[in-house]
């Protein structure tokens, strides 16, 4: 409307709005968090940008390609600032991880107002890919119902038939808890007793006497962060040690490597991704540990994939249009080094993909080297049907 | 025993004390007088080191003590028993007795101050502070006979004390000036001053406008109180 | 009733550590007035620096409970010289706000050292496994944890309340330039309790470390429980904060056994209402008004 | 004048400390219109008395009537709107506020204007006038604009004197009003307290027998929390009792 | 207990009513209100304005009333709750739902103030505290209403109709400030009012103001809940500027930041709020992007430094520094 500088509204040819692409990255750089994901996933995400470029050269639609980052302290009102200054000033194209629910949700209800996409990848809810999701939202990793599909499932049918759970008293734990209780009663299994724990707790004692009673052959832990340790520390001490078997909810290996492996050997749970489960794996791996020293989390290989999916779709599409890239991403079937048998689903956006049943290592046989993989569990069984819950406008 | 030159003093701007200067021999009674607000109270936290804007000197036995704290005043033989009487809320009657170090060989026993005050030792388990405004008065007197010190700087010690005691206090300050002991005193029950008193200085406006003995004083009181308008 | 039993031996056992833990924070209030905020901090710094002291020097448990109180000392004494006694004449709100600020300081700066996800630590040898009497069991260390804390509290009750360092400390808290003008040299002794009450801070970290997790914000919410503990007691009773310290860890049994959900908040509602019905606290001294 | 009827009666009033009665059984009246003066050894109870009678402690046992109206157990706050002022033995003054301000935020205290939170506070100036002319009462007036913390001693009294002036109570307590004041300021004190003492009723503690002797119609003795005589100053100063357990021989 | 806080207020302030300075200042104050969208991020710039009426309102108690209340979460995080629920239940208008979310804060401080005025000083703080944190917990449970752990999320900004202000953070901005706006004019009055009076009174000696009839818990409580309500206030609109509530905004931490904003700005300077918002909120937002690790390490160590070496904060110091600057000016005629 306002005259003046003519041609196409996007610069030059490749079709994108302000002639770059931004991919924003807005994690906790700081917290608890930290190392689950943190300033790591940066590093993860700049390889799947100079990956990109190599495998693109002359020909890629993205010539530049920034990435900037923020540090949301596990605030989800900063994680919402940032977010809408990160679409609006920085102008990303895409923000990625967010790993808080809280935070989650509110950045993907700006991602649904200012149409721009957001890829979450290590918070858990479920809600973002029910009730709560949006055309512009993707659910990379992981979420709580694919934990209790993998370790519930899979412990109840090995035998371990007779389960209490211990879950911390917020959403997060709330959502563990009912999806290991159906997912054991689905398997043939029962649950004695489901106690909630105040979050945070660091006395577990009384705790852990009353997951005794009834001599059950399984306790499950829900906890994430210090709770799990707490827990997992007094396990030990407690008459409970040697008797049941303990499930972990949700584990990282940074949560292993911080507490050594004798505190969690035998500890079976479910790992979205394994970086020394095959040649593949093990070779992204060592490049990420030239960079940063240390081997990859999940969340680091999931940060990754998503980068490299968004760009490929940016490729493919030949535009940052959100709507565009939705519409590539939507239904396809991706094969990389974190996604086997991949699939972003189409009806709920959640990126299904095959998960793995480990079990803690009683020695490593290198650094980092912890994890035993017991089986695979395939994407369908791990993730199940859609949740219709969610509507995609 | 106590020399102090040239003292003057300030509170912000405002200047409250000029050039005062003031002697008090061993086993003598020297009284301050003067109106309300005429700088008495200042000069006795001076002289105790515990007033910053300040010029001239303080001297104890010939021992300089200037630029020394306040605690070591006190170690050195300063004894000060402030107008607000200075009693801790946080320790009990007898804490407050034995708080400070003993300094002199001459200092009070426990027993004696007991002896002597027999309130305390009756309410000798209760916060400080809960004592009756008198006898809040005696434990801080008692407080520093215990210590022994060799020159007492007494704050108005007579205030509020019932007529019976302020004459009991008139008898101790006589027994302790028997042993050497220097008082200087700041009194505004003129009546009672004089009782006890070898000399007296007379404040006004911050400046020692007179300097009389006792005897000269009691004879000129009257005269001497219309001058000062007290 | 064996069940009973067992939490309530339960309780006893994490009151005891509570208790200690709250005992270095009464210390430090009934002597300098001064609200310790960075308490929780100092006992996560007591378990940080045992951890370390396993990682990098391979001194276990025992030397830890020796040399980390000593470390604790020599830095509550350096934070008092430094820091804590510009303010003690003042309002005790500015060194409440002045250690808030130094708390995240200290959270921030072992987060950037050590990382955020914890560090290892082992139950000491002899201590682990549980000792079972009939159908009541109890982890041998959390027995040893809670003998050595009530011994603990019993020495610093009878330092404070019977010795003459106990006495000048609080004169010199309430009025200290009146305490110097009786001869005595106020800071010589402010600095020694401030560091012991850190020490003591410290300790609580070592006896910590073997059960729960080291990290950064250990001590972060524990802290509120140790202000509900002392408040329930009465700020600066040392009896006080023992007894409430033993209280609440019972409540908290109690409370997980019968209502695990709301374990938390039957210490905050038993706090309104000692507040509503003895506002000085179980054992505090009346406010002077 | 003790045909006049009681203003204030207390009937066996009684406060025990942890086990010590600081007052014990005390039966004290006080008639409408007179200065009353209460005086006996340190820790008789004297403070601890006017304490109970406005209600900054609560009595242990027995009651306090106030123009016939049973008071017991009611608040300070409660106590002072009846017409009930006392001033502090210790001196209690707001160390950052004026001398005026002192005395504006007595005089607003029974019109309820401390209550308005939307109005200016300039509004608290229509008792400015009045302020000063308190002031000036008790020789403060030169020093109306400065802080009461930089208030020398016998200064600081004089205001408690005249915050207690400003409530206009019908009684009015005075806890040693002369203490560490010059003899030319307690003469003048008690001319004002002479003179204020038509039309109200007045309770005064004080050791200083000058004072005492000058002013009160009436005088009870305490000690130990009894009472220990009651009568005109003449009588009460020449009790053999009294002389030995407060006046001592220099009073004689 | 004498005076608590070590405030000034004897000596007049520069916006004191006879200063020349006030209408300068004034006027200075409000092109910064006009102006900040343009200079900040305008969420930013909203944030800056709530947490500086947060802090004023904590201010109000600590400065001017002598109590610190380490709580404040309480209020600021149950109204951003209850102005949330009111605006998604009811889809009224943004400022109806605000103030019921202040009324509601100021319901809940009636209780709160009436067991907590008991004590003073650091006792004060500590049961405030415990208070907050028993609602944190409160809020964890009932999360059918709260949305627990995920927050009550995507609340609605309906503002009759008017797209700009619905959808535009900057025109919502303007919205918004005229209620903070509000907030502080209130706070200011209350302040230099007769009641404003009293309460520092009571501050400095209580027993003092309960003899002259004044009674002390009352007022006590009557300040605490107007200071509630402004703290409501603010977390309304946080929670509308936002679009959501979370548990965050009942967490301990956020009581301890406000503090933390007020002791910046200067005790009992009352502006001194917005000064320490403007600060503690941009500090914040540029370390988040700016890849450095330890903000709660520069937070922290600022507030130490303030706490130590410039009690007034900053606006205390700053007018320490000006008035020293008249006085001298003043004085140097007289040679
Ligand atoms: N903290 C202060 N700030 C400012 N001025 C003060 C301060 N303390 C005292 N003054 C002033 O200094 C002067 C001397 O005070 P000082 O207390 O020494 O008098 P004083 O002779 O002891 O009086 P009194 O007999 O009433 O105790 C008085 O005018 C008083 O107003
Ligand atoms: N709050 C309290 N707790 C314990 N004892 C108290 C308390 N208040 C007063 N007492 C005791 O009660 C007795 C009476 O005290 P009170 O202050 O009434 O005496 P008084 O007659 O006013 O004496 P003075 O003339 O010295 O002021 C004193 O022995 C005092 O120690
Ligand atoms: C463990 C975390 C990375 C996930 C987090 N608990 C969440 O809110 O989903
Ligand atoms: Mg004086
Ligand atoms: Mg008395």
């Amino acid at each position: 409307a306002c005259g003046g500088a003519g041609g196409p509204q996007s610069g030059g040819s490749s079709g994108l709005s302000d002639g770059k692409v931004v991919i924003g990255l807005l994690n906790d750089q700081s917290g608890v968090y930290k190392d689950v994901s943190g300033p790591n996933s940066g590093v993860a995400i700049q390889m799947a940008i100079d990956d990109y470029k190599a495998k693109y050269g002359d020909k890629a639609v993205a010539k530049t390609i920034e990435l900037v980052q923020a540090d949301h302290q596990n605030k989800a009102d900063i994680a919402n600032s940032k977010a809408q200054e990160m679409y609006d000033r920085q102008k990303a194209d895409v923000i990625l991880d967010v790993p808080n629910s809280a935070a989650a949700l509110a950045v993907a209800t700006q991602a649904a107002n200012k149409k721009k996409l957001y890829i979450n990848i290590s918070a858990g809810t479920t809600a973002l890919t029910g009730a709560k999701c949006n055309k512009y939202t993707f659910h990379w990793a992981y979420n709580t119902g694919v934990l209790a599909r993998g370790t519930a499932g899979a412990i109840t049918k090995g035998g371990g038939t007779t389960w209490n759970i211990v879950y911390p008293d917020y959403a997060f734990g709330q959502d563990m808890n009912k999806s290991f209780t159906a997912q054991v009663q689905a398997a043939g299994g029962t649950v004695g007793q489901s106690i909630a724990s105040p979050f945070p707790s660091d006395n577990f004692a009384t705790f852990l006497t009353k997951a005794g009673e009834g001599n059950p052959k399984v306790v499950g832990s829900m906890h994430a962060g210090g709770d799990l340790i707490n827990f997992v520390k007094q396990f030990n001490q407690s008459p409970l040690k040697g008797k049941v078997t303990l499930a972990v909810g949700l584990m990282f290996i940074t949560d292993i490597h911080s507490l050594g492996l004798d505190q969690f050997a035998g500890t079976q749970f479910t790992d979205a991704w394994y970086w020394n489960f095959d040649a593949q794996n093990r070779a992204w791996a060592d490049r990420f540990k030239a960079k940063t020293n240390v081997r990859p989390s999940f969340a680091n290989a999931a940060n990754y994939s998503a980068a490299m999916n968004y760009l490929e779709a940016v490729q493919a599409a030949g535009t940052d249009n959100a709507d565009k890239i939705v519409a590539q991403l939507e239904g396809k079937k991706i094969n990389d080094v974190f996604l086997r048998n991949g699939e972003v689903r189409k009806a709920d956006h959640a990126v299904v993909h095959d998960v793995y049943l480990a079990k803690v290592k009683s020695s490593a046989s290198e650094d980092w080297d912890y994890e035993e993989i017991l089986k695979t569990i395939p994407a369908a069984e791990a993730y199940g049907p859609a949740n219709p819950a969610c509507k995609l406008g | 025993m106590l020399e102090v030159t040239g003292m003057s003093a300030w509170y912000g701007e405002a200047r409250v004390l000029t050039d005062v200067s003031i002697e008090v021999a061993p086993g003598e009674v020297v009284t301050l007088v003067g109106r309300n607000g005429a700088g008495k109270t200042t000069l006795l936290r001076a002289v105790m080191g515990l007033h910053r804007q300040l010029q001239g000197s303080v001297v104890l036995d010939g021992v300089e003590l200037t630029r020394a704290s306040a605690d070591r005043r006190a170690r050195a033989g300063l004894g000060w028993v402030p107008d607000d009487r200075g009693i801790y809320a946080s320790l009990t009657v007898a804490e407050n007795l034995l708080l400070p170090p003993v300094v002199h060989d001459d200092a009070w026993s426990l027993e004696r101050v007991y002896d002597f005050f027999p309130v305390l030792h009756e309410r000798r388990d209760f916060p400080g502070t809960k004592l009756s405004g008198g006898e809040q008065q005696m434990l801080a007197m008692a407080r520093v006979l215990r210590m022994g010190s060799r020159l007492l700087l007494l704050d108005e010690p007579s205030e509020g004390l019932a007529p019976v005691v302020v004459e009991r206090i008139g008898e101790i300050i006589r027994a302790i000036t028997a042993a050497g002991v220097g008082v200087l005193l700041v009194e505004q029950n003129v009546r009672f001053a004089s009782t006890v008193a070898d000399r007296h200085y007379l404040l006004a406006q911050g400046r020692v406008e007179l300097h009389v003995a006792g005897e000269e004083f009691r004879a000129r009181e009257s005269e001497l109180l219309t001058h000062l308008g007290m | 009733m064996s069940e009973f039993i067992q939490y309530t031996l339960q309780g006893l056992a994490a009151g005891g550590f509570y208790a200690l833990s709250a005992l270095g924070l009464a210390v430090i209030f009934g002597v300098l007035g001064v609200v310790n905020f960075s308490h929780g901090a100092c006992y996560m710094l007591g378990a940080v620096i045992s951890a370390v002291l396993l990682a990098e020097l391979d001194l276990g448990f025992w030397p830890a409970l020796l040399i980390v109180p000593v470390v604790m000392f020599c830095f509550g004494v350096l934070m008092e010289r430094l820091l804590v006694r510009w303010l003690l004449a003042l309002d005790p709100l500015y060194n409440f706000l002045l250690t808030f600020g130094l708390t995240l300081v200290l959270v921030e700066a072992v987060k950037m050292r050590y990382g955020v996800s914890g560090l290892p630590y082992e139950v000491p040898a002899g201590l682990g496994g549980q000792v079972t009497l009939g159908s009541v069991s109890l982890s041998t260390y959390a027995i040893f944890a809670c003998v050595f804390s009530v011994v603990v509290c019993v020495a610093v009750g009878l330092l404070i309340t019977r010795t003459r360092i106990g006495m000048i400390v609080r004169a010199a808290t309430e009025a200290p330039e009146r305490t110097r003008a009786l001869g005595i040299n106020v800071g010589r002794w402010v600095t020694p309790v401030f560091g012991f009450g850190i020490a003591l801070a410290g300790l609580a970290g070592v006896l910590a470390a073997p059960t729960r997790a080291i990290t950064a914000e250990m001590g972060s919410n524990f802290i509120i429980i140790l202000f509900a503990v002392v408040v329930i007691g009465g700020l600066g009773s040392i009896l006080g904060a023992v007894v409430a310290g033993f209280l609440v860890g019972l409540v908290e049994a109690y409370g997980i056994a019968y209502a695990p959900a709301y374990a938390q908040i039957v210490i905050f509602v038993m706090m309104a209402l000692v507040v509503l019905v003895r506002p000085s606290g179980l054992f505090g001294r009346e406010e002077i008004a | 004048m003790s045909s006049a009827t009681p203003l204030l009666e207390t009937r066996s009033l009684t406060k025990e400390f942890r086990g010590f009665r600081a007052v014990s059984e005390v039966d004290l009246t006080v008639s409408e219109g007179s200065v009353h003066a209460l005086v006996g050894p340190n820790g008789a109870g004297k403070t601890t008395l006017f304490n109970l009678l406005t209600g900054f402690l609560t009595p242990s046992s027995g009651s306090v009537l106030f123009d016939g109206r049973d008071i017991t157990g009611l608040a300070p706050e409660q106590i002072a709107p009846l017409g009930i002022a006392r001033s502090f033995q210790i001196t209690s003054l707001f160390e950052q506020m004026t001398l005026r301000e002192h005395l504006e935020l007595a005089l607003a205290s029974p019109t309820g204007m401390g209550r308005q939170w939307w109005r200016p506070v300039s509004r608290m100036s229509v008792f400015a006038d009045r302020s000063m002319e308190l002031l000036d009462q008790v020789g403060l007036a030169d020093r109306a604009g400065v802080p009461a913390g930089s208030l020398a001693y016998g200064q600081k009294r004089a205001l408690e004197l005249a915050i207690a002036l400003a409530l206009d109570p019908r009684l009015l307590l005075l806890d040693e009003p002369t203490a560490g004041m010059g003899i030319e300021d307690i003469d003048r004190t008690i001319t004002l307290v002479k003179r204020i003492a038509s039309g109200r009723t007045v309770v005064l503690v004080d050791h200083n027998m000058h004072v005492v002797g000058s002013l009160a119609d009436r005088v009870t003795v305490l000690q130990a929390g009894q009472i220990l005589a009651e009568g005109p100053y003449d009588e009460v100063r020449t009790d053999e009792r009294v002389i030995t357990a407060y006046l001592g021989s220099a009073h004689v | 207990m004498t005076a608590s806080v070590d405030v000034d207020l004897s000596q007049p302030s520069i916006l004191s009513r006879r200063s020349p300075w006030r209408p300068l200042l004034l006027l200075g104050g409000l092109v910064v209100l006009v102006m900040l969208p343009y200079w900040i991020y305008p969420p930013v710039a909203m944030d800056i304005l709530c947490w500086g009426l947060f802090a004023i309102s904590v201010d109000l108690l600590l400065g001017f009333t002598g109590l610190l209340s380490f709580g404040h979460a309480a209020f600021w995080g149950g109204s951003a709750y209850a102005t949330g629920l009111i605006a998604t239940t009811w889809g009224v208008p943004f400022p109806v739902a605000v103030l019921g979310g202040a009324a509601f804060a100021m319901l809940i401080a009636v209780p709160i103030g009436f067991l907590s005025v008991r004590r003073t000083g650091i006792y004060f703080a500590m049961v405030t505290l415990a208070f907050a944190q028993m609602l944190y917990f409160i809020a964890n449970q009932a999360r059918d209403l709260t949305g627990g752990e995920n927050g009550l999320q995507g609340i609605p900004r309906s503002f009759f109709g008017i797209e700009a202000i619905e959808q535009d953070s900057f025109y919502f901005y303007y919205a918004g400030a005229a209620l903070i706006l509000v907030g502080i004019i209130i706070a200011w009055r209350v302040v230099n009012s007769p009641f404003g009076r009293v309460i520092t009174a009571v501050r400095d000696n209580p027993a003092r103001a309960r003899a002259l009839g004044y009674d002390v818990e009352r007022y006590k409580i009557g300040a605490f809940v107007i200071s509630a309500g402004l703290a409501g206030l603010a977390g309304g609109v946080f929670a509308i500027s936002h679009g959501f509530a979370s548990l965050q905004e009942l967490v301990w931490t956020t009581s301890g930041k406000v503090v933390l904003v007020t002791v910046l700005g200067g005790i009992g300077t009352l502006w001194g709020g917005l000064v320490g918002a403007g600060v503690v909120v941009t500090l914040e937002d540029s370390l988040a992007s700016s890849g450095f690790e330890g903000i709660g390490m520069i937070t922290g160590a600022i507030f130490v430094v303030i706490v130590l070496l410039f009690r007034h904060g900053i606006w205390g110091t700053g007018r320490d520094l000006v008035r020293r600057w008249v006085i001298d000016r003043r004085s140097r005629p007289r040679g």
